[in-house]
């Protein structure tokens, strides 16, 4: 290799170095600072360039100056998609709770078990969500709509089907209203075997 | 410095202290010791390294220096040490400080490999001190958030949260009592009397749909305030004939003699 | 060009532009999920590793997966353009030399080898580096904190694991008894050559 050739090569790995470690694109005037005084930097960069030609990572010298960066063809392949999955609002969740147990249900009937009253924009998440659905109307003053869970809640909530929610008594465990529930709740030694001892535990 | 094992070399006392402070410590004045004599540390005298390390210590005495708890600790378990190695082998004591001579070889032994192991690792080429990594790293990692997060305890949890809530409001709210006021009956006195013709029972002038007995006790109560109100006014007449009789009424104009 | 070869060039591109954007190593399990199924992930980054020999930036293996670095004897002019932090304290780099080998090991027993008691800025210097971290506490009176080396470690010694570590037997123990050793922990020909007063310096 020729003096020249050698110190040639010599820029072009220094440069290549230089843009690679920066935390910011690096300009011309400071490549021209670090390089050997006779460097021809539009010689160098056009080396280090050609060495990148059709490989996975490319140089390109945008306003900011000179950067690496991935190849954009490989860009579908190297995204990761990484799945955050949202929680549903508290209120949300309460009302869906409530169409599930009490299905077909008005929404005056959820305020009235919630004990609150319910937006729009709780329904409308729900019903985005494919989690309720309308199931026709009720035959009172104003027919109000009745609600009930879809398909995709079972799927989404891993049942088979609404049987398997626990039942209602199995969940309210008040010593006075529900002393049947409150044996539940504890079930005793012989107990192992009793169906309704493994309903608290699928709880 | 210490280039030789004599007390006497040691007269320059500046360079003493500055010699003591770039020690961490006695083990490691030791282990420099050991090093300054090329002394193999497998089979090292230990007692003419405490003759060494004793003398720095006076050294340090002589020339008043400060020196820290462990070094004095330290030169007083080496003196203990070279009067258990100056005994006869054989005895007891004697073998107990062979004992703690090894001991301490082995200390100097595993600090010269902390200490080799300290190097080799200062001559590794560091990340970000003799090599660096790609200062701009990109995030090829999108975020989805299109998904929900379920699970049926939530949801029960959930549940459970509603129902606790709704029992709790309707014991805590107090039921609202529907009771006549003495509005009402002022208004509903005011409007029927002109239509009366004669003493008429108070009771009558109570509204039909008054359901518990309670109610209708209020309502009577009501009614009576407002019939002494208008009373007092003079727009009706109030009589009872007889205790816990019923009350009369009648319009003011009718009779300027009523009780 | 074969369909094997077109194939292996693709993988190789792809590991290219995945290892590059990362300032972190990337580990292999990590490219494999990104690579096709047949790749053979040895070949793969051979054939990388051996278009990047003699550049100005490398890939090496550290902390378990593969990184591009910058070549090491770049490192005097990289050092002019890019800030770099204070080499550790020889006391901080004995106290790493000790958790290293130690490891997990309390600070008492940290202490006890050194001979000497540790200061809190030893402490707080290997933290914020990020080349300790806790690891449980120690079942003895006290329940003393116990220290263990980071990957961060490792990726700064450029090691891929603790076993790339000289093995205890292998290092200096007297200068004399093991020239080999000698030669790294003191890169001068050693001894009568020294001026006394270095050997002080170095400590």
């Amino acid at each position: 290799m020729t003096g020249a050739a050698q110190v040639l090569q010599d820029d072009v790995r220094l440069a290549e170095a230089l843009v690679f470690a920066s935390a910011q694109p690096v300009q011309s005037s400071a490549l021209l600072r670090s390089l050997s005084p006779e460097a021809d930097l539009d010689a160098v960069m056009a080396a280090l360039q050609s060495l990148y030609a059709g490989r996975g990572v490319e140089l390109v010298q945008a306003a900011g100056g000179w950067q690496f960066r991935t190849a954009p063809d490989l860009a579908p392949r190297l995204r990761r998609v990484i799945e955050v999955p949202r929680r549903l609002p508290r209120v949300a969740m309460e009302t869906l709770a409530i169409v599930a147990y009490h299905q077909p249900v008005t929404r005056p009937e959820i305020e009235e078990i919630r004990g609150a009253s319910l937006s729009q924009a709780t329904m409308d998440a729900l019903l985005d969500a494919g989690l309720i659905m309308p199931k026709g109307r009720k035959e009172a003053p104003g027919r109000p709509t009745l609600w009930a869970t879809t398909e995709s809640f079972l799927a989404q909530f891993g049942l088979s089907d609404l049987r398997q929610l626990p039942r209602r008594e199995d969940l309210l465990i008040d010593p006075d209203a529900h002393p049947q529930a409150t044996r539940l709740a504890n079930p005793p030694a012989s107990g192992l075997a009793d169906p309704p001892a493994s309903d608290v535990a699928d709880i | 410095m210490v280039s030789s094992p004599e007390p006497s070399s040691i007269a320059d006392a500046d360079r003493l202290v500055l010699h003591l402070q770039g020690f961490e410590g006695p083990l490691d004045l030791l282990l420099d010791l050991a090093r300054q004599q090329k002394l193999d540390l497998a089979t090292i005298s230990i007692l003419d390294l405490v003759d060494q390390f004793l003398s720095v210590i006076e050294g340090a005495r002589r020339v008043r220096l400060e020196l820290a708890a462990d070094w004095l600790v330290m030169a007083a378990w080496l003196a203990w040490l070279k009067s258990r190695l100056l005994l006869p082998p054989g005895e007891a004591a004697a073998e107990e400080g062979e004992l703690a001579a090894e001991a301490l070889a082995g200390r100097l032994r595993d600090l010269a490999r902390v200490r080799s192991l300290a190097q080799w690792l200062g001559q590794q080429n560091q990340l970000g001190q003799d090599v660096f990594a790609r200062g701009m790293p990109e995030d090829l990692t999108e975020t989805d958030r299109s998904k929900l997060a379920l699970d049926i305890t939530g949801l029960l949890r959930a549940f459970l949260v509603a129902i606790r809530r709704a029992n709790a409001t309707r014991i805590y709210r107090p039921r609202p009592v529907q009771l006549w006021s003495v509005q009402d009956a002022l208004a509903r006195l005011a409007a029927l009397l002109g239509s009366l013709p004669d003493w008429s029972e108070l009771s009558l002038f109570l509204p039909d749909d008054i359901g518990s007995p309670l109610q209708h006790r209020g309502a009577l109560a009501a009614a009576l305030l407002a019939g002494l109100e208008m009373a007092r006014s003079g727009h009706l007449h109030l009589r009872q004939d007889d205790a816990f009789g019923p009350i009369l009424l009648q319009t003011g104009s009718r009779d300027e003699d009523g009780q």
